[in-house]
């Protein structure tokens, strides 16, 4: 393991627009850091928000969630059904506490190699300046150490 | 138990030049599930895909995982091979390693890692892969097209020619559309009839084609290849099968003075009317708003009395005629902004400020001068006529910004005929821009200026006032560095702008397909997809999906009719099995879907039926959402906007999705 | 009160309801829910600003489904989940006659869900106060502290699942969390897994949920589940608009969308 | 001609239309639809549509040529132009900018400079006693304007149909307009 | 429901008779209209040309005081102070800030809520009702309803149904019994503000004007702006050289005419103080149907 941390980010990104630029950034080579890891969706109007809970809770840092642009949606409106469902889990992890800055939202179009790297590349700086994600394992940590506190006084 | 293969390319040098392919396949082996791992130069290469054909067979494996390039490149070319070897296609994953790693990133051990993390998560995609299958679906070999014009007509004629029934409906008496109405046409100067009026003619003709005039569609339900379609056929008060057209009637109609819709109102037709000579069906209706039987109930009755073959029916009712079909094509053409939208210019209140239609009926041979350019006032030859392009087009303070694309032409055609009957005339054009591209157009404008000395003036008209008998044309020339210039005019023509029917929204909403907020129907990409809709099976034709001029407009129609002859090539349809299905389940369950029927709300293909589940005695027991896999198009929307999971999407569904995410993290960077 | 066991004897009698859904008094205690078959039962039944179940929720019931013609005595917050669940196309198999008293103190009668759009939509209920300030303290916390309120509170959520026994929204047969393919929310009870479930319940809820305050009041745990839903409600509300339960066209924001939506907080 | 280049740092005279005015000065398409229905046409040195291109343009010597032209003085801010511009112009409220900066380069056109009297007349009678009163004005713009004899045949008949009166109308405390104008103008 | 008034300079001056016109028509029809007290002048065109926060302060000062005086109306007749006044209340309305900096200026509270009827609005909302059973006798003669720049446009501020082609001061005259005109000039401009410093402009427009109306068998034109009506009348030495032919077509304000209609006396109604004799139109009253 490399002293400096190297955070684990997962992508969320549509079939038809980012993970189509992802793929121009690498036939035009454009190198990005290596923390992503793309999992491929038709739509973004199919990214669950269940998924990226599930992924924060099994250790990943960061999370992108990208897709067309307003109006590029290859279904049409998949990605404004997805725009108000981020807005609102969004608003609903901040009002719970959550570090929501782990989250990033983006459009990037299937002609967008650059942005796709500079994303990738912004997002990765980003979360391993905020450290490795720690608050969810703390959760059961914590409970775990009160189970304990209750042992020892019995 | 899953046997999966892994198949780790080299790609040349493409990827093992950053990542340590050995390495990714040795570790991948030892993967649970995984039975065999190995990497190859080329794997997309004949040897490489008999590589992997092989291994199938010898292995007895379940599914493979081909660690190569983008699934975009070249997951077709491995499915194919996976079933070549005996597995459902679909048990076959791409883990793209080349554009989303070995290109991305310098060779280090962090790459290996990342490659091998990727073939990782797809290895655990494939162990919840499930057989699926390309879904069929009939189609009925019957094409409706909606609107008469030319657009339908040639529609409809390709379609009928390529062997195929055509069911055509037209709401007016009579096809021919506008088109029917111009007096010559761009750039050749032909006359609009003479080259309409034949193909009108075979349309009713035609073997395949059947004709419902002064007929609506009234709703549209079912999916591509299976559309059940209402027609609303209008009372014609006429029986077409004992009317011989003699005409009788309308001659002897006593109800005179209704404005004629064919003469763009200049002049005036009869209550029981043919819409022009040339109609088509040559047989006439009564318009009953206007009709004094119906008017002042039961009152005249002479076409009845005069009708040599007894063919007026006043008891006739409106009827609704029932049918299948497999393809629409929608060509239900568009409007123009009359005279009365433009305030600076008097509201239309001066009979000689009249929009182009008018013009075109003036300039006719069978218009109401005879093609004789007089003005409606006092049927005085002008001696000036001032053209304005631009009238209400690219005015955002009037609500249309876009250019109607047609009037420069149409304009210079007009300021043409105009001189060409009135040598000694003058005719002055006002223009913002000339846009005239389009073969031998520019020319066509350049011959207006240059051999009829038609006097092109850049700017707007500011305002139009009438001062003893002239019409004062108050507008600038900016290329006399802003010069005002009043013109007196006899008859002025506004270009005006070429708008949507005003039952487009309507029409839209039926046949469920979307449109801009000038209502133009939308095609369903503006460049790749130009004559396809939203809604599989339906297709456009023509000025309903914006403003266009009668070469673009045939050749989106028999782009279309190409469209539905395509769709009609096969006895079925087959389409991607990646589809959303809802659950089901033995009774008493049925299935988890609640009914809430959100999942309805958010498709953007109208996909999702209602299906009701009874029992033997044939009680209701519940709603449930049923997915029309004919009209699914796979976008997943409904299956996160589903709060039990009771909807899911086949090759994306929640267990593969989920499984990707805990194959890829839960594990320690190695 | 008379008035009320009155026209509800009158309702069994002449069959307009086969089944009465109320409030009948527990000794000094607060009123509790009760079932009336036969008219001469109907003098149980009581109805006071204490009366604050749901009621609605029983209506998913197998038993009472079974007896289709239902009579439900109910508070505005009730009907109000009446009408969000008709909007929902649920309860499409009863025949449904309403109860209520008006803030005049009068006995209303509703029969048809036009009258009882009519009835809420004169009445619609504001966010409770005591749920506004909290929301306003928790909304004007740092985000560690928010954090850090819900952890202490999520720690001791037993996942007895009686919030969601208890709400009206939550009809599904099968919920989430009894999925195991995949198994989409812990089934243990620990704080994370809470988390997941909450956030879960919380997202599901949103635009949906009609303030009643019913799960934080049954939690047995003391947890104030409820702001969740009503923070959700109250922001989507704001940037969307629509109200829960306010038309029986429904209007469900998280399932439409206007292209000018907000988005910038999307790079 | 120079170009944009020059204007590096400061705002070009667009960016201070747009910045003090409501307006998107790149709107505008050259129709010329405000020129030719402009009812002050024939007077103008520049025409409403050249204005506008020339502050488009951002050219440095457009700027001095618009701020020392008539026609910013001649508008008469009849809206003509404005109610029939395709592209929705407010071309009247550029011009009070325009006026407004003219005076402040301090280029004021010498043919306009009666106008700009006759408003500064106006706007001192008002400063002194909150009301205009016409009689009052006319002395003070002739002094201003030394055209003492204009209109002098008018005035004594406009007195005796009570057209104009002797005693002037004033606020109830003129000082509290003085104070107006005073933090107005700084 | 009271109606504030909000008189303007001009309608203590060289509009007197506008004024007195209206007041006149009022009385006999049991309106009473509220003076705004201690009300100051617009601005006009002179604050808007060289100042733009004194163009909204001015307005606005009257405005706050019309709200302290508790008026939910003004009635605002001259045509130049009504486009003053709503455009700054439009201003104050659209923008806080420029709200506060106003009310700083002032330092009165201001919301600019009041609404500002124009001279249509109110004939039409308050005299329209009771109108038949004042008018006494027929206008009978052919007017051109003329009204000019600032009760025509921008329309968002005046409301007028037609911007284009107005026919709000139409119908008064026919109420009046006069034979409204179909004319192309209703709307332009007749010069306005440059009377003074330009009266060369003025009667270059104010000379279309008259032709126009004139050459279509007009015997009278009718206002509703004190600017327009001096312009018109004032300056007819000038627009007559313009011409260069005689014309003593008589300019009135429309409640100058609708008062002649409801019989009251000429003399009260000013028409005596106009250049160009009114007489002819006085004598049309009550004269045979046409």
């Amino acid at each position: 393991m490399a002293e400096t941390f190297e955070p684990k980010i997962v992508a969320f990104v549509c079939n038809w627009c980012t993970y189509a630029g992802a793929d121009l950034a690498g036939t035009s080579r454009t190198k990005y850091e290596t923390n992503v890891r793309i999992i491929r969706f038709p739509c973004t109007g199919r990214i669950d928000f269940m998924l990226l809970i599930k992924a924060f809770q099994n250790g990943a840092d960061g999370i992108i969630v990208s897709g067309c642009h307003p109006n590029d949606c290859h279904y049409t409106s998949g990605n404004f059904h997805a725009r108000r469902r981020w807005m609102v889990f969004k608003s609903m992890l901040e009002f719970m506490g959550f570090p929501t800055e782990r989250i990033t939202f983006s459009w990037v179009s299937a002609a967008e190699g650059k942005k796709w790297a500079d994303l990738v590349n912004e997002t990765t700086d980003s979360v391993r300046a905020l450290g490795s994600f720690t608050d969810y394992k703390n959760l059961d940590f914590s409970q775990f150490n009160q189970m304990d506190h209750e042992a020892i006084a019995r | 138990m899953a046997r999966i293969g892994v198949f780790i390319c080299h790609c040349g040098e493409n990827i093992s030049a950053t990542v340590d392919v050995d390495k990714v396949a040795r570790l991948a082996g030892k993967l649970s599930g995984v039975a065999y791992s190995v990497d190859y130069k080329y794997m997309c290469s004949d040897p490489g895909q008999t590589l992997i054909v092989d291994a199938i067979k010898e292995h007895k494996l379940t599914g493979i995982v081909v660690g190569a390039c983008s699934p975009r490149m070249h997951e077709g070319t491995f499915r194919k091979a996976a079933e070549k070897a005996g597995i459902n296609p679909y048990f076959c994953e791409m883990a793209n390693i080349r554009e989303h790693c070995s290109w991305v990133h310098p060779k280090s051990d962090e790459t290996t890692r990342k490659a091998l993390d990727i073939v990782r998560t797809m290895v655990e995609k494939v162990k919840n892969d499930t057989a699926l299958y390309p879904i069929k679906v009939p189609i009925t070999k019957t094409a409706l097209v909606i609107g008469g014009g030319i657009a339908g007509i040639q529609a409809a004629l390709d379609i009928a020619n390529a062997g195929h029934q055509v069911i055509m409906v037209e709401k007016s008496p009579s096809i021919g559309g506008h088109m029917s109405q111009l007096s010559e046409t761009f750039p050749t100067l032909d006359c609009s009839q003479c080259i309409l009026t034949p193909r009108m003619v075979e349309v009713a003709q035609h073997p395949n084609i059947t004709l419902h005039t002064f007929a609506t569609v009234e709703d549209v339900s079912g999916f591509i290849g299976n559309f059940d379609v209402n027609i609303r056929l209008k009372a014609k008060s006429v029986d077409f099968e004992k009317c011989t057209g003699c005409g009788s009637c309308w001659q002897k109609c006593p109800s005179k003075k209704i404005p004629d819709e064919f003469n763009a109102g200049m002049s005036f037709r009869t209550a029981i009317y043919t819409p022009f000579p040339q109609a088509v069906p040559n047989k006439p209706v009564i318009d009953r708003a206007n009709c004094t039987w119906f008017t002042k109930d039961g009152k005249c009755g002479v076409c009845a009395k005069i009708c040599p073959t007894g063919a007026i029916d006043y008891t006739k009712e409106d009827e609704i005629l029932n049918i299948k079909v497999g393809a629409i094509v929608t060509a239900t053409g568009f409007d123009i902004k009359h005279s009365d939208f433009f305030p600076e210019y008097g509201y239309g209140k001066h009979p000689d400020i009249i929009d182009g239609l008018q013009f075109e009926r003036l300039a006719s041979a069978s218009g109401p001068t005879g093609g004789e350019i007089r003005r409606p006032s006092d049927g005085k030859i002008p001696e000036t006529v001032v053209f304005l392009a631009c009238a209400g087009s690219r005015d955002k303070a009037k609500g249309i910004e876009y250019c109607s694309k047609i009037c420069c032409m149409y304009t210079a055609k007009h300021a043409m005929l105009y001189k060409h009957k009135n040598h000694h005339g003058k005719a002055h054009v006002f223009y913002m821009d000339i846009r005239s591209a389009g073969k031998s157009y520019d020319e066509f404008v350049r011959r207006a200026i240059e051999e009829d000395d038609v006097n092109y003036i850049r700017g707007r008209v500011s305002k139009i006032y009438e001062k003893n008998g002239k019409l004062m044309v108050v507008g600038v020339d900016t290329l006399l560095g802003a010069k005002p210039v009043t013109i007196e005019a006899d008859l002025v023509v506004l270009a005006t702008a070429v708008v949507a029917n005003e039952d487009a929204e309507s029409v839209a909403q039926k046949l469920h397909i979307s449109y801009d907020k000038h209502k133009f129907f939308a095609e369903a990409h503006p460049k790749l997809k130009p004559v396809e809709t939203n809604t599989a099976g339906i297709t456009l034709a023509g000025a309903c999906q914006s403003a266009k001029d009668i070469p673009e407009t045939v050749a989106q129609a028999s782009a279309a009719a190409a469209k539905t002859i395509i769709l009609f090539s096969g006895n079925e349809l087959t389409r991607e099995p990646v589809v959303a299905i809802v659950n089901r389940s033995a009774a008493p369950v049925f299935t988890t879907c609640t009914g809430c029927f959100l999942c309805q709300e958010v498709c953007p293909y109208q996909a999702i039926e209602r299906e009701e589940i009874r029992d033997r005695a044939g009680n209701l027991l519940m709603n449930a959402a049923k997915v029309n896999a004919g009209l699914c198009q796979g976008c997943g929307t409904c299956v996160a906007m589903c709060r039990n999971k009771s909807i899911d999407l086949q090759g994306f569904s929640n267990q593969q999705m989920l499984s990707e995410v805990m194959g890829l993290l839960n594990v320690p960077f190695e | 009160m008379k008035q009320l066991q009155d026209k509800a004897a009158e309702l069994l009698e002449n069959g307009t309801v086969n089944l009465l859904i109320g409030f009948s008094e527990d000794l000094g205690k607060r009123p509790v829910p009760c079932f009336i078959e036969k008219a001469e039962e109907a003098n149980i039944l009581v109805f006071n600003q204490e009366c604050k179940n749901n009621l609605s929720v029983y209506l998913h019931k197998k038993e009472v489904k079974d007896a289709v013609k239902i009579g439900l005595v109910a508070n505005i917050a009730t009907l109000r989940s009446v009408m969000q669940l008709l909007s929902e196309n649920q309860l499409w198999s009863l025949t449904l006659t309403y109860l209520t008293v008006n803030t005049a103190g009068e006995l209303v009668v509703l029969s048809s869900a036009e009258e009882l759009e009519a009835y809420v939509q004169a009445n619609f209920p504001t966010c409770r106060p005591e749920d506004k300030e909290m929301l306003d303290k928790l909304n004007a916390m740092t985000r560690q502290e928010r954090w850090a309120f819900w952890k202490d509170q999520l720690s001791e959520c037993v996942k007895c699942y009686a919030c969601r026994a208890v709400c009206p929204m939550c009809y599904c047969t099968v919920c989430t969390t009894e999925c195991n393919q995949p198994q989409w929310i812990k089934t243990s009870a620990d704080t994370s897994g809470n988390f997941e479930y909450h956030t879960m319940r919380a997202m599901h809820l949103g635009g949906r949920c009609i303030n009643c305050g019913e799960c934080g009041r049954i939690c047995p745990a003391g947890i104030p589940v409820h702001l969740l839903t009503a923070q959700m409600n109250q922001e989507i509300e704001q940037e969307f608009g629509g109200k829960t339960g306010w038309s029986l066209k429904g209007g469900y924001a998280m399932n439409s969308f206007k292209p000018g939506d907000k988005e910038n907080f999307i790079k | 001609m120079e170009n944009t280049q020059a204007h590096s740092g400061e705002l070009t005279l667009k960016q201070m239309v747009e910045h003090a005015v409501d307006v998107e000065i790149q709107t505008c398409y050259q129709c010329g639809k405000c020129t030719a229905g402009c009812p002050l046409n024939e007077e103008m040195d520049l025409m409403p549509n050249q204005i506008l291109r020339m502050l488009q343009a951002e050219y440095p010597d457009y700027e001095k040529e618009i701020l020392t032209s008539t026609s910013i003085w001649l508008c008469l801010a009849c809206d003509t132009c404005y109610s029939r511009c395709p592209q929705e112009v407010k071309l009247p409220n550029i011009m009070d900018f325009l006026r407004q900066e003219s005076i402040r380069r301090n280029l004021v056109n010498p043919k306009a400079k009666n106008i700009l009297r006759f408003h500064r007349a106006f706007l001192d009678e008002v400063e002194r006693n909150g009301k205009l009163n016409e009689l009052g004005l006319t002395i003070d713009y002739k002094l201003r304007s030394m055209d003492l004899f204009q209109d002098l045949q008018n005035a004594p008949s406009m007195l005796f149909k009570g057209k104009l009166s002797i005693i002037p109308h004033k606020v109830q405390n003129p000082s509290e307009i003085k104070k107006l104008f005073k933090k107005i103008n700084g | 429901m009271r109606i504030g008034y909000y008189p303007g300079c001009s309608l203590q001056g060289s509009g007197k008779e506008y004024s007195d016109s209206l007041f006149a028509v009022a009385e006999k029809c049991g309106i009473v209209l509220e003076e705004i007290n201690d009300w100051n002048c617009c601005g006009a065109s002179a604050a808007h040309a060289l100042n733009h926060d004194l163009s909204v302060a001015l307005p606005a000062r009257t405005l706050a005081l019309a709200e302290k005086q508790g008026l939910e109306q003004i009635l605002v007749p001259c045509a130049a102070c009504f486009g003053r006044l709503a455009n700054a209340q439009q201003e104050l309305v659209s923008s806080e800030p420029m709200r506060e900096k106003i009310s700083d200026y002032l330092d009165m509270p201001i919301k600019g809520s009041a609404r500002i009827l124009t001279v249509f609005e109110f004939l039409q909302e308050h005299i329209f009702p009771v109108a038949d059973q004042h008018i006494v006798n027929k206008l009978n003669h052919k007017t051109a309803c003329y009204y000019g720049c600032l009760l025509s446009r921008p329309k968002e501020l005046t409301r007028l149904e037609h911007p284009e082609d107005p026919m709000e001061m139409d119908k008064v005259m026919e109420m009046a019994g006069a034979i409204p005109i179909d004319w192309a000039f209703k709307t332009e401009c007749c010069g306005a503000g440059l009377s003074v410093s330009r009266t060369d402009i003025v009667a270059k427009l104010s000379a279309k004007i008259v032709e126009d109306a004139v050459s279509r068998g007009a015997e009278s034109i009718v206002v509703a702006c004190p600017m327009c009506q001096m312009n018109l009348d004032l300056r007819r030495p000038e627009i007559n050289r313009q011409m260069d032919k005689k014309s003593d077509i008589p300019v009135m304000f429309v409640t100058q005419a609708l008062g002649l209609s409801m019989g009251i006396s000429a003399d009260k109604l000013g028409l005596n103080s106009h250049f160009v004799s009114t007489g002819k139109v006085v004598s049309c009253v009550g004269r045979k149907e046409l």
